[in-house]
């Protein structure tokens, strides 16, 4: 796959096509893959990388290089191309800029989880049947490949791409996922059991807006959590309410927007489940008003930018669910 | 050498917390692992080093400073400081019990900060050999022993017992204080131990990492590099390097209503936040270039041309697993470095 | 917990608002003493150092303090009204109080290499408030100072602070020579008009002077050109600077050129000092 | 807000009420003569589409026990849709503060029109009602925040 990304993205570059390419870059070890620009064939070669761990949605960047001079390549897994296309939707992006090639997705994996199983030391990852060999100072240990697989592979939506001007491989198609699970069991928690789960998790935060900053739906000139005006500054106090105020209302702003990319949990260094809350608005949207899909197309209203007039009531939460 | 059995180390932190506040490292469910005040029943954790680092115990992410209250013109001040209570903080890693001596070069110069101070003079620091480093470790490029590692009391643990050894007035008197329970031993064995985790670090992907290209005097060299631009190009702003860094020490101070008074308080900041140096009329460091540029040369070139050649980097690791783009500050002494 | 910590301030009352300019004024701030009776300073200062002054709930900001130390009755700060405290300042009346911690910085060096030099001053705008603290320092001192010049400019006359000040006391003082520049023609302004930077160059000053110079970034590089032109060295000239800061003592981390901290290692700069630092401010 | 010496919970209500009429059905409802308790507060906005979520949320943190939201019936808004609008956002918001365990009884959205005084009185003494029965807040207050 790599080789065929990195021959295509020549081709594109020497026709002139395009100017520049972005993908993914390797890193000191084989699992820290930044996201880089590549302008030329020698640069493809020497550190282009596209494995199990190129996890990193790169379409946010879209936003800034999409603006620059000349077309860019951007190489987009299935769920990035939602991304994109959400961005084209709201004008965030000039598309026209830009040059996709589809290339088949996951399942990627996570290295924090391999780390969790007490594995470190790690200096090389291989996939052999489904059951990694992972090398390491302290000798070669194995884990099975699925229990490695990152959080937001492993409830993955659709393996279609719904922009692409090439493909790589083949198109695949929109998943029966399992993505609600986890919040249809917070639902049928109780309200105690619910609070007590989301302030262990909550507590964890640390207020580095890494959830913020890298969600692709998240690109406000000037955040409401950057304003000193706003009274919501990012830099509060770490207390209970301002850690549940700062989750409630990043997640409500990209409600009906968010496409389920899951690169908020990808990112949080405390681990916090934040993908939850833009499920759970994801979950109501589509039961409340209809199935809706962030990001599918480039022309439909989002949710909370469009009514009817035979709107369920707000009371339909005191009515429904555990208490 | 005084020592303790493993298998009698819950005693022993029973004892500890019967007199004075102990924190252990203690595994969370994801598998990472986190500092906690130790209640009896608690097991401490086998994991390297926790999420976080250990520089809340002495410069928390938010603290109090002073509180007003207004009325029509006039300001009451209330200083609201107390002497901090006697903790114990079990467990620190190498890197981390060097943190606190580079933080100590911040807080603790004229003028002294004594939020800080307090804090420091209640903590006793017992620091934890490492046996099993990972592959993000780079401690010994900073001149780090992980076998050796400092602080008021250094331990080793060779598979069987735990051994105690005091390095300061403090330390000495907190080993006196839990004598009763230790025993004396011999200590032969972790000579086996430590040439086996030094073994280890000579195979570690990063053993062979150098500062020797960086320092204070490099200031303008770097300063203007090109490299700059393509290694911030991907970087996303967040705090994340900063906050879990056992050595970033920049904070905000910032106001809270709370309708019945103001509260003055200090919080963590980031030099990645594109409001760390905005002002009335601008911002000097206009783009992400600026920011991530200014993380880096503080930490290998501002800090030591401050602190007679010290880094302001201890090697813990911790930005290399966090960083959601993986760009570090190995990548980038990589990069910049003067071949 | 006795220990004095500097990010406790102290309270002080605004007794006196001046208004200078349309949107500078010149507050005075004196201390609460410990019977309750409002007089005398918060605390002593040198030329050229900062305090830290604060609503609390608006913020906190440094200011240059303009008054000289030889003042032993109040401190001064003129201030531009350009964010948020500032506002809020400008809108406050007299009898006000308001937290103040300092002094922060370093000082013009009037006691040890300014001292039996001449000085030019070189000021745009409200860059005047720093240097006149010295000003007033050396006209106090005068026989430790050789000749005074200075050289003003702003806006327009309107905007010119401390303009009474100035006609009355500086310019009739002997040994101080005073030029004045405005940047347009105006109605009732005979003086000179142009920039400050080719002011200079226009006026010649010789070259055995000691320069102080404060204004606006892009006055204070054409200046430093210019002077450069006339033949002045870097090592001649001092500047004071100002970038955001929070703590004021060179810990919060955030007024760093290079590895020197504007509010502990500065403000005040020499110019060979600034060019080793790299130009990020 | 301890109202009387008694030690019954006496709830803090905060009711953004839309200019255009819930804010005159309160009017309507004193100059009736009508009783809704001193414990709810009004907050005037020109529309119950003004209501930013962070608006209720503050008002948890600054030491409200329950958040009411009146507006115009749908279909009567003074702009047209805004208070459909307030309905989608509303839902959305309330049934998040219920996924994070947040006692969904202390949030309420209500349409009563400027000749509603009753409905405005009855509502209120009703919301305070359901609101005492949950006790002060605790799951969303701010402890900063609170009264020395």
């Amino acid at each position: 796959m790599q080789e065929a990304m990195i021959n295509k993205a020549k081709q594109l570059l020497a026709d002139g096509t395009v100017n520049r390419v972005i993908g993914w870059k390797k890193g000191e070890f084989v699992y820290d893959i930044t996201p880089a620009i590549f302008e030329t064939a020698e640069e493809l070669d020497a550190d282009f990388v596209y494995n199990e761990f190129t996890a990193a949605n790169v379409s946010k960047y879209l936003v800034k290089e999409s603006k620059k001079e000349g077309k860019i390549l951007a190489f987009l897994k299935p769920c990035d191309t939602y991304s994109l296309n959400q961005l084209t939707k709201e004008h965030r992006v000039n598309r026209d800029n830009i040059y996709v090639v589809g290339i088949p997705g996951g399942p990627k994996l996570d290295a924090e989880k391999i780390k969790a199983k007490g594995i470190t030391g790690i200096t090389g990852i291989k996939n052999e049947n489904y059951t990694l060999k992972i090398e390491t100072v302290y000798g070669e240990q194995t884990m099975p490949f699925y229990e490695a697989i990152s959080d937001k592979c492993a409830s993955c939506k659709s393996k279609k791409h719904v922009t692409y001007d090439e493909l790589i491989g083949e198109d695949g198609d929109v998943l029966e996922s399992n993505r609600f699970d986890m919040v249809e069991k917070l639902e049928n928690m109780t309200a105690q059991e619910r609070y007590d789960f989301w302030r262990a998790e909550l507590s964890k935060c640390i207020r580095c807006n890494a959830c913020r900053n890298v969600c692709p739906a998240c690109t406000c000139e000037k955040c409401v959590f950057d304003n000193p005006e706003s009274g919501v500054e990012n830099k509060a106090a770490s207390n209970s309410f301002e850690e549940n105020m700062f989750h409630i209302i990043r997640a409500f702003h990209v409600a009906g927007r968010c496409t389920d990319c899951g690169e908020c949990s990808r990112v949080c260094p405390q681990n916090i489940p934040l993908h939850l809350l833009n499920r759970k608005f994801i979950k109501d949207i589509n039961s409340l008003y209809g199935e809706y899909q962030a990001g599918e197309d480039t022309t439909t209203k989002a949710p909370l930018n469009a009514y009817t007039t035979d709107d369920c009531e707000a009371s339909i939460v005191h009515e429904r669910g555990v208490e | 050498m005084l020592r303790i059995a493993i298998d009698k180390i819950d005693s022993l932190f029973d004892a500890i917390a019967e007199k004075q506040t102990l924190y252990i490292p203690v595994d969370r469910e994801d598998g990472a692992a986190e500092y906690k005040k130790y209640e009896s029943g608690m097991k401490m954790s086998n994991s390297l080093n926790t999420l976080r680092s250990a520089k809340d115990f002495f410069f928390p992410q938010t603290e109090n400073l002073v509180e007003f209250k207004m009325e029509g013109k006039q300001i009451e001040v209330k200083d609201i400081r107390e002497e901090s209570e006697d903790f114990v903080i079990f467990g620190v890693r190498a890197c981390d019990a060097r943190s606190f001596s580079i933080l100590d070069k911040v807080y603790l110069v004229d003028p002294v900060d004594s939020f800080y101070k307090n804090r420091r003079d209640h903590g006793v620091v017992v620091s934890m050999a490492c046996t099993r480093p990972a592959e993000t470790c780079f401690c010994s490029a900073f001149g780090i022993d992980p076998t050796a590692p400092e602080g008021d009391v250094s331990c080793w643990n060779d598979g069987s017992y735990i051994y105690f050894e005091a390095n300061t007035e403090k330390g000495k008197a907190f080993v006196d204080s839990i004598s009763s329970l230790l025993e004396d031993g011999d200590a032969s064995s972790l000579e086996n131990v430590k040439a086996e985790t030094k073994r280890i670090l000579s195979l570690l992907p990063l053993s062979n990492l150098s500062t020797d290209s960086f320092g204070g005097d490099k200031l303008n060299e770097y300063f203007n590099s090109e490299k700059w631009a393509e290694l911030s190009e991907s970087c996303i702003g967040c705090g994340t390097c900063t906050f879990v860094c056992p050595t970033c020490q920049c904070y905000d101070i910032k106001d809270f209503n709370t309708g019945n008074g103001i509260k003055r308080f200090r919080c963590w900041d980031s030099c990645m936040y594109s409001d760390f140096t905005k002002m009335a009329h601008g911002n000097p460091r206009i783009s992400q270039l600026e920011r991530f540029r200014q993380r880096f040369m503080h930490k290998l070139v501002y800090f030591p041309a401050n602190n007679n050649g010290e880094f302001g980097c201890v090697g813990c690791g911790r930005c290399l697993s966090k960083c959601p783009i993986s760009m570090n500050i190995v990548k980038v002494m990589k990069a910049l470095e003067v071949k | 917990m006795n220990a004095n910590d500097t990010l406790i301030p102290h309270i002080g009352v605004v007794t006196d608002i001046r208004i200078d300019t349309p949107d500078v004024k010149t507050f005075r701030v004196n201390a609460i003493n410990a019977d309750g009776t409002v007089g005398g300073k918060v605390f002593e200062h040198m030329p050229g150092q900062c305090a830290m002054l604060s609503i609390p709930g608006v913020g906190e900001a440094m200011f240059s303090i303009t008054s000289s130390p030889t003042n032993k009755e109040f401190m001064e700060f003129s201030i531009k009204k350009c964010g948020c405290l500032t506002n809020w300042l400008h809108a406050m009346d007299v009898g006000q109080q308001i937290t103040i911690r300092g002094p922060y910085g370093n000082a013009f060096p009037v006691e040890t290499e300014l001292k039996g030099k001449d000085l030019l001053f070189i000021a745009g705008g409200i860059g005047l408030a720093p240097l006149r603290s010295v000003i007033n320092y050396v006209r106090d001192n005068r026989a430790n100072y050789g000749d005074v010049q200075i050289v003003y400019g702003s806006r327009s006359m309107d905007d010119l602070v401390d303009y009474k000040e100035i006609i009355d006391e500086w310019m009739t003082d002997d040994g101080i020579e005073v030029n004045l520049t405005i940047d347009r023609e105006q109605e009732g302004w005979d003086g000179h008009v142009g920039f400050v930077p080719n002011y200079v160059k226009e006026l010649n000053p010789s070259l055995n002077k000691t320069v102080l110079i404060c204004g606006p970034p892009i006055m204070i590089k054409f200046t430093l050109n210019g002077l450069k032109e006339l033949g002045f060295t870097e090592t001649q000239v001092y500047t004071t600077m100002e970038l955001r800061m929070k703590c004021g003592v060179g810990k919060c981390g955030r007024c760093n050129i290079g590895n020197k901290y504007v509010c502990k290692d500065g403000p005040v700069f020499r110019f060979d000092e600034l060019g080793e630092l790299p130009d990020e401010y | 807000m301890q109202v009387n010496d008694n030690k019954e919970f006496q709830p803090l209500i905060v009711a953004f009420c839309c200019n255009w009429c819930s804010y005159a059905g309160a009017d309507l409802s004193g100059t009736n003569r009508l009783n809704y308790p001193t414990n709810v507060k009004i907050i005037r906005v020109p529309c119950s589409c003004r209501v930013n979520p962070m608006f209720i949320l503050r008002a948890f943190q600054r030491g409200a026990d329950g958040v009411i939201l009146c507006g115009c019936h749908p279909g009567d808004c003074h702009y047209t849709s805004g208070n459909y609008f307030t309905r989608r956002r509303m839902t959305l918001l309330f049934s998040m503060l219920d996924f994070l365990g947040i006692e969904r009884d202390r949030t309420r959205v209500e349409w009563v029109s400027a000749a509603e005084g009753a409905k405005f009185a009855a509502t209120m003494n009703e919301f305070t009602e359901a609101v005492k029965k949950l006790g002060p807040n605790r799951r969303l207050e701010d402890l900063r925040c609170k009264k020395q």
